[in-house]
């Protein structure tokens, strides 16, 4: 795969939380890659990581995070040019490189709409900050960027929509602002950090619906933190399952919901609620409870909940194997396959 | 880790920095003081400090001379005579000369010629008797001047003649009318008497001093001008700033006073260590004395305090002697008449600790019960007394509480919830002394019950003329007053005045009083 | 919105008139007799017809009520009355008032830029110097005793260094009225700054931290702005709504609460001429004096309320 | 359900419940200020309370040996009439924590039960306790302290902590109210409700301790606050009579400029003491409010 195909490239990405004096290990040698007009869906359990990985490229983590990474590299495409980020060298989380990248070409929609919105701005002001940032556009010129977008995005009335504040807004209309804001500076690659959650089901489906489409039509890459299996199902061209900090198997979608490999992949999927369950089905739970992350021992993280554990689950560190192309898996099950890094 | 420790050091030093500072001033203080007085004082001008801080005057008026007369009012007001530093001789001052009658019972004052006002206007016999009549509906005035002038059966002028007729001859009239300041009838005459002290006259008074009123801040300070319609010799100090301050102290070291006087332990021990201040003892009559409330709670019999052997053993659990080291060259005494004084009659109330406890429980006074003293001056010098002295009544077995009282009138005069009260009294003359044990006076007859005892000896003791005479009256009134024991005098306290070496002082000159007015030939002094 | 400022400004006037009441009765409950205060203990006073006669004149012997509705008719008219030392007591507001507002108003700018500028740089360099070394040394601000602080200060500043005049406002060898402005007001403005430093210090940085923390923050991170923009415009400008109430509190505390460090410095503020009336018994100064600093404190209150409004668009528009 | 499950969920609750009470105690002992102002209030109380039941003198004046500096026998000294200044310091203390303690405890617990009640029922109830609380916070305390001195006719104890407790609950009773109008219309007050618990139950039972920590930091720095209220109204006379010797009291030796300049231990030891203990509250206020307060963790 050439840096044409791939527009974010992270390799052993490590993140850790400095709390109470001791480090506490949040995410542990993550890597994959995302192509360029795909969606890349991060599926796991809450306190998996998924967040915390998105936020660690971002570099949207506060002061007790260290963040450290063999590659972090984000190939823009302008005007058939590509152009090499490596985000990983950036000092500073909030230096002028980090910020020049944020907006124009890398963008995150929160997963809560009702507090990602600045309460005592009007959300048209909140909409063009960045734009006016980036492009040195004049307010007026920018309030039409942003009323187009508005129209776009399916907010209704938009000329008298535009200035009003958050708390005039339903929760659905916040987050097509908040995407508004993630949108407007036209970036190739948006993070959507479990857009839909705080949301109920209909809007969730208008969102989805809003993402595909921004994706399809504007070729956008998007990478979707959720842990909604049907959403995933749905949304996603690739895979990424994440449990306790590390990615545990990762591949297309069919690779990982038609062959699914990792033990923790197929609870996780029997662990759907489906329409028209059958009577007397019962629906699945994974035993046992998510251990802290505080008090990790070696071995597999999923050692304790797994059917199939064994003896030597419990021992260092479990290497990722690649069962098929772009298909990989960190479990021992598989060990006659190649190991691979991530 | 290292940062949060530099942090902590780094405050902690700057805060010990700052209190070390204050704390080793002493040595330094000199090169301070000397380059102040250097950059601030103008040539001419002396600095004085009226304090606000005992609630004797209030900073949006100059001080009356009525009450008390502080180095301000003496120089703004004159009286018909001047009194030496004894308070006790007199020489004419707005008066010309004077006579007295040999009955004592009438004087015939003849004024100066050609006095005037600070406004240019006569100052006539006019206003003298306008201010003695005046002097007599005043609410706020000090009892010296009441008591003398009530004597007074006529009073009536010709010219600048005036005749004065008193019903019973009194011996200290003419030092009475030392002190007591001759107001502008003509700016005060439409004053209700009552609310003389209050009235606005204050705030831009006319005077009739070597010095005039200037101007005034109110908060801030008040300043005084040489008075070019005074008929005498014009002062060398033409300026005069009068600063209201909270503490006279601070105000002498940041160098807004170059006169000062104190009376407490602890201002007496500041201003002599500092450099740049003469001291000068005064000798004063400033009593501190114990009162035994008689009539307890709203004038119902106090029996507690009915036992005069009660008070006696009260009294020798009290060690005056060592209280007295709390204050400046304080002095023991038993009566109202110094113990050096001609007229002592040499009694005196002993310290005995054990006799004290056996004389208290041979009394049949009830132990369990709280004894209760009263004060009012709430400086650390009296707190410190009383604390004491509650220890020492402790230590002959009594409980006791003190109070400190906002309203020291109604409490130990019309409240009465006490058994000792404790008082200070700055007295002009020791006759001021006994005219407290009047069964009429208005304050202490309320507390002593209203004894007729005394009354006879104090009306013969205010008519004495002869020294030898005054003296038997003055011996006899001490054995009463320590037979029946209403109440014992502490000590006097020493007062001294300290004037800033700025300050020249002509030779020969003597403080007096500070709260009372005599020659001080302030026209002579210099300030550099 | 006027609607609201209406109802809330006519609030003050029953309130006022209530504690005007609740201190009238009770400093007459008190029992004391302001008469004793006027003549000294040491005055063995022969005048007793004279005092009963002031009392009259004074119109302390009618009926409660009736001095009460008395006083009420005549401050209506602006006739706050006298001080039974005998000023004017508007006359007294008038001249004390400005002194103290001048104190108060430049303790509260100051520590207000002091305060809250530490407290916001605390917040976005946490752990960092500034940090500590702020917190430490507001902590120890608010710990010394205020007076104390006074004290040291004119012992240090003013006594063994002459840099300052140890008390007053105003001297007369001023030639320049600033210049005596600025010697006069520097220690009482330092000491009270000490105190509110720390207080406005912690509570700005604890909101910023708040706020900080919210997802605004990242989102407005988010969109690739300096980091200032997001400080000032996203960050303070939200955290500034509830510091600005704790200011805005203050200034009551200020203008009524400064009396000890009036005292200190002999600065003629209205604190001073109530803890004076207090102690010397001057019933209408105590009156009138309490009413203003409630009043200063009630409509401090309906600035808040105001401010509130004005600041946040969820009250503005009319919730 | 049958009580085995039920125990073995309050088991569960319990043991959760130890181990954030052991996470909270350990966050608390990395606190390094946090611990310093534990200790320090800690010690200075014992030793205040210790010197209380041991009888230490510190009421009999010397007048031979007044004013000694800090060493030998005394010290710390000894102050104006000769008591022994370290006497003094530690039961001064106890009258001072005392006043503190009980003043903050007591605000908070009225300004808890009104801003229950005020932020419960809402409504007119709510309206009329706010008025209240605006006048008592409109009135100076100073004028307060003067009409109960007054009227009670003495300058005791008891006067000063009435005053201040009715001069200090409002701020604890807006905050409680201001959470109980925000919880009030949680679920689980809604179940409650629905069960038919009674009102003052829910109130106290139920929604009072979810507010209970900002309610226990803000006492803790009440302490401090009422400790230094405490000395500035002896510093203008309207504290606690002279012969208790509070630590306002010793301190306020520092108002005679001669003390300040010629005596510094008379006046810089009560000084020390008071700022030392308040410094102390405040941190293990703060450090009380990291390991209570959610937010800032």
């Amino acid at each position: 795969m050439n840096n044409q195909e791939i527009i974010l490239d992270v390799k052993n990405l490590n993140t850790s939380f400095i709390s109470d004096r001791k480090q506490v290990d949040i995410v542990k040698s993550v890597s994959f890659q995302v192509k360029r007009g795909t969606t890349l869906s991060v599926v796991g359990e809450s306190g998996c990581g998924k967040s915390v990985t998105m936020n660690s490229i971002m570099r949207f983590l506060g002061s007790n995070a260290r963040v450290s990474a063999d590659n972090i590299q984000y190939n823009a495409l302008r005007d058939g040019e590509i152009t090499e980020y490596h985000l990983e060298t950036y000092k500073k989380s909030n230096g002028p490189e980090m910020r020049a990248l944020r907006g124009p070409d890398m963008s995150m929609v929160f997963q809560d709409p009702m507090s990602s919105l600045n309460p005592v701005y009007k959300v048209g002001d909140q909409v063009a900050e960045g734009l006016i940032q980036h492009t040195g556009m004049g307010k007026k010129e920018a309030r039409e960027k942003v009323l187009e977008l508005f129209r776009k995005l399916g907010i209704p009335d938009p000329e008298s929509r535009i200035d009003c504040y958050p708390h005039q807004f339903s929760g659905g209309m916040k987050q097509r602002v908040v995407i508004a804001i993630a949108m407007i500076c036209n970036p190739e690659l948006i993070i959507c950090d479990e857009p839909t959650t705080a949301l109920d089901v209909t809007i969730q489906a208008q969102i989805m619906e809003l993402l595909k489409d921004l994706q399809v039509n504007e070729g956008k890459s998007i990478v979707l933190i959720t842990h909604n299996m049907g959403l995933v199902a749905e949304m996603a061209d690739e895979v990424c399952v994440m449990y306790m900090g590390r990615v545990v198997e990762f591949g297309s979608l069919e690779d990982v919901f038609d062959h699914t490999s990792h033990p923790y992949t197929k609870a996780l999927l029997r662990s759907v609620p489906v329409l028209g369950l059958a009577d007397g089905q019962i629906l699945e739970t994974i035993p046992g409870i998510t251990p802290n992350p505080a008090d990790i021992k070696g071995g597999c993280d999923f050692a304790d909940r797994c059917p199939d554990c064994t003896e030597r689950c419990r021992q260092g560190v479990i290497p990722a194997f690649e069962i098929a192309k772009g298909h990989r898996v960190r479990c021992l099950k598989y060990d006659s396959f190649p190991e691979v890094n991530g | 880790m290292m940062r949060r420790k530099i942090a902590l050091i780094l405050s902690v030093a700057l805060a010990v920095g700052m209190l070390a500072g204050c704390g080793a001033k002493g040595e330094d203080k000199k090169t301070a003081d000397s380059t102040k007085t250097e950059s601030q004082v103008e040539k001419g001008t002396l600095k004085l400090a009226v304090t606000t801080g005992d609630g004797s005057s209030t900073d949006d008026k100059i001080p009356t001379p009525w009450y008390n007369r502080v180095m301000a009012t003496n120089l703004m007001f004159r009286s018909l005579f001047v009194a030496d530093s004894s308070l006790a001789k007199a020489s004419p001052d707005l008066a010309d000369s004077y006579e007295i009658s040999e009955d004592g019972l009438t004087y015939t004052i003849t004024l100066k010629d050609g006095l005037k006002w600070s406004d240019g206007e006569a100052l006539t016999t006019d206003d003298v008797i306008f201010s003695i009549n005046t002097a007599l509906k005043a609410a706020t005035i000090n009892s010296i001047y009441t008591a003398a002038f009530a004597n007074i059966t006529e009073l009536t002028a010709d010219a600048n003649v005036i005749t004065m007729k008193l019903s019973t001859p009194y011996a200290d009239m003419i030092n009475v009318l030392a002190q007591f300041a001759i107001l502008p009838k003509h700016a005060l005459e439409n004053v209700d008497p009552l609310k003389l002290d209050t009235d606005t006259f204050w705030t831009q008074p006319i005077t009739s001093g070597m010095y005039a009123f200037d101007e005034l801040s109110v908060g801030n300070y008040f300043t005084l001008k040489v008075n070019e319609n005074y008929e005498g010799t014009a002062p060398k100090i033409t300026k005069i700033i009068n600063y209201f301050v909270s503490d006279y102290i601070t105000a002498a070291q940041s160098g807004n006073a170059d006169y000062m006087f104190a009376n407490a332990a602890d201002q007496v021990e500041a201003m002599n260590k500092m450099d740049g201040f003469d001291s000068h003892e005064v000798n004063v009559l400033f009593y501190k004395y114990f009162l035994f409330n008689m009539k307890g709670v709203d004038g119902n019999q106090n029996e507690a305090m009915q036992d005069v052997k009660v008070r006696k053993a009260l009294i020798e659990a009290i060690d005056r002697a060592t209280l007295s080291t709390l204050y400046p060259s304080a002095t023991v005494l038993n009566s109202g008449v110094p113990n050096e004084d001609k007229a002592y009659n040499g009694f005196e109330y002993k310290y005995d600790e054990e006799k004290a406890k056996k004389d208290i429980e041979a009394s049949g006074y009830d132990m369990g019960r709280t004894l209760k003293i009263c004060y009012y001056n709430n400086d650390q010098t009296s707190i410190d007394l009383i604390n004491t002295v509650v220890h020492y009544l402790e230590q002959a077995g009594l409980t006791v509480e003190a109070t400190l009282s906002n309203d020291g009138t109604t409490d130990l005069f019309t409240t009465r919830d006490y058994d000792i009260g404790f008082k200070g009294k700055s007295a002009f003359s020791m006759n001021e002394w006994y005219t407290e044990y009047m069964s009429g006076d208005a304050l202490f007859g309320n507390v002593f019950g209203g004894d007729t005892a005394f009354d006879e000896l104090i009306a013969q003791l205010s008519a004495a003329t002869d020294e030898k005479e005054s003296n038997e009256i003055l011996k006899k009134l001490q054995d009463l007053e320590q037979e029946k024991v209403y109440k014992v005098p502490a000590f006097t306290v020493g007062t001294y005045v300290y004037t800033s070496k700025n300050v020249t002082i002509p030779d020969g000159v003597e403080f007096c009083n500070t709260l009372y007015s005599c020659d001080l030939d302030f026209e002579n002094w210099e300030v550099k | 919105m006027l609607k609201f400022i209406l109802k809330k400004l006519l609030m003050i006037i029953p309130m006022l008139l209530l504690i005007s009441m609740i201190v009238f009765f009770g400093l007459q409950m008190t029992g004391v007799d302001p008469i004793n205060f006027m003549v000294s203990p040491e005055t063995l006073s022969a005048n007793a017809n004279n005092v009963e006669a002031l009392r009259e004149s004074l119109g302390l012997n009618d009926p409660l009520i009736v001095q009460y509705f008395h006083w009420l008719g005549n401050c209506l008219h602006g006739d706050f009355g006298y001080s039974f030392d005998g000023s004017a007591i508007a006359s007294i507001i008038a001249v004390r008032m400005p002194y103290t507002f001048e104190l108060a108003g430049y303790s509260l700018v100051l520590s207000a830029i002091i305060g809250i500028g530490i407290g916001i740089i605390s917040a976005i360099r946490q752990n960092g110097i500034i940090d500590y070394v702020g917190r430490v040394l507001a902590v120890l601000g608010q710990a010394i005793p205020q007076f104390l602080v006074g004290i040291i200060l004119i012992q240090f500043f003013s006594i063994k260094l002459g840099l300052f005049p140890s008390g007053n406002r105003v001297s007369p060898e001023a030639t320049n009225t600033f210049v005596d402005a600025f010697v006069h007001l520097f220690l009482p403005v330092l000491t009270l700054t000490i105190g509110m430093v720390a207080v406005l210090m912690r509570y700005a940085r604890n909101t910023m931290l708040d706020v900080l923390n919210s997802d605004y923050i990242k989102t407005a991170r988010s969109k690739g702005i300096p980091e200032w923009k997001v400080y000032l415009k996203h960050g303070f400008r939200n955290a500034m709504k509830p510091v600005l109430v704790i200011l805005v509190f203050r200034i009551p505390m200020l203008v009524g609460g400064s009396v000890v460090i009036e005292s200190v410095f002999s600065y003629p503020g209205i604190g001073l001429t109530m803890t004076n009336a207090i102690t010397s018994g001057d019933y209408p100064v105590v009156l009138v004096t309490t009413l203003i600093i409630a009043a200063v404190m009630l409509i401090c209150s309906f600035m808040v309320d105001v401010f509130n409004a004005l600041l946040d668009p969820r009250v503005r528009l009319g919730e | 359900m049958s009580d085995s499950t039920t125990v073995s969920i309050k088991n569960q609750n319990k043991s959760a419940a130890s181990s954030l009470l052991k996470k909270n105690i350990r966050k608390f002992m990395n606190n390094k200020l946090a611990l310093f102002g534990l200790i320090v209030v800690v010690i200075m109380t014992v030793a205040c309370v210790v010197g209380m039941i041991v009888g230490v003198d510190y009421n009999t004046p010397n007048l031979t040996a007044l004013k000694t500096p800090p060493g030998g026998e005394h010290i710390l000294g000894t102050d104006t009439i000769g008591r022994d200044l370290w006497a003094r310091v530690l039961y001064g203390g106890c009258y001072s924590i005392f006043i503190g303690v009980f003043c903050a405890v007591m605000s908070s617990v009225i300004g808890a039960i009104l801003g229950a009640i005020s932020g419960y029922f809402g409504g007119k109830i709510d309206q009329l306790i706010i008025r209240i609380s605006e006048i008592f916070q409109a009135f100076p305390q100073l004028v307060l302290v003067m009409m109960l001195v007054a009227i009670v006719n003495k300058r005791g104890l008891s006067n000063l902590l009435v005053i201040f407790v009715l001069t200090g609950w409002m701020t604890t009773f807006r905050m409680v109210r201001n959470e109980f109008m925000s919880l009030k219309g949680e679920t689980y007050v809604k179940v409650c409700e629905a069960f038919g618990m009674k009102k003052s139950r829910i109130m106290f039972n139920q929604i009072l301790p979810n507010v209970m920590s900002p309610i226990i930091v803000s006492t803790t720095t009440n302490v401090a606050f009422f400790i230094l209220q405490e000395a500035a109204l002896s510093f203008i006379g309207l504290g606690v009579a002279d012969s208790t010797p509070t630590w306002g009291n010793i301190l306020n030796a520092a108002k005679s400029v001669s003390v300040v300049t010629n005596q510094w231990w008379v006046w810089v030891f009560p000084g020390l003491a008071i700022s030392l203990f308040v410094l102390a509250i405040n941190f293990l206020g703060d450090g009380l409010r990291d390991v209570l307060d959610a937010k800032q963790q």
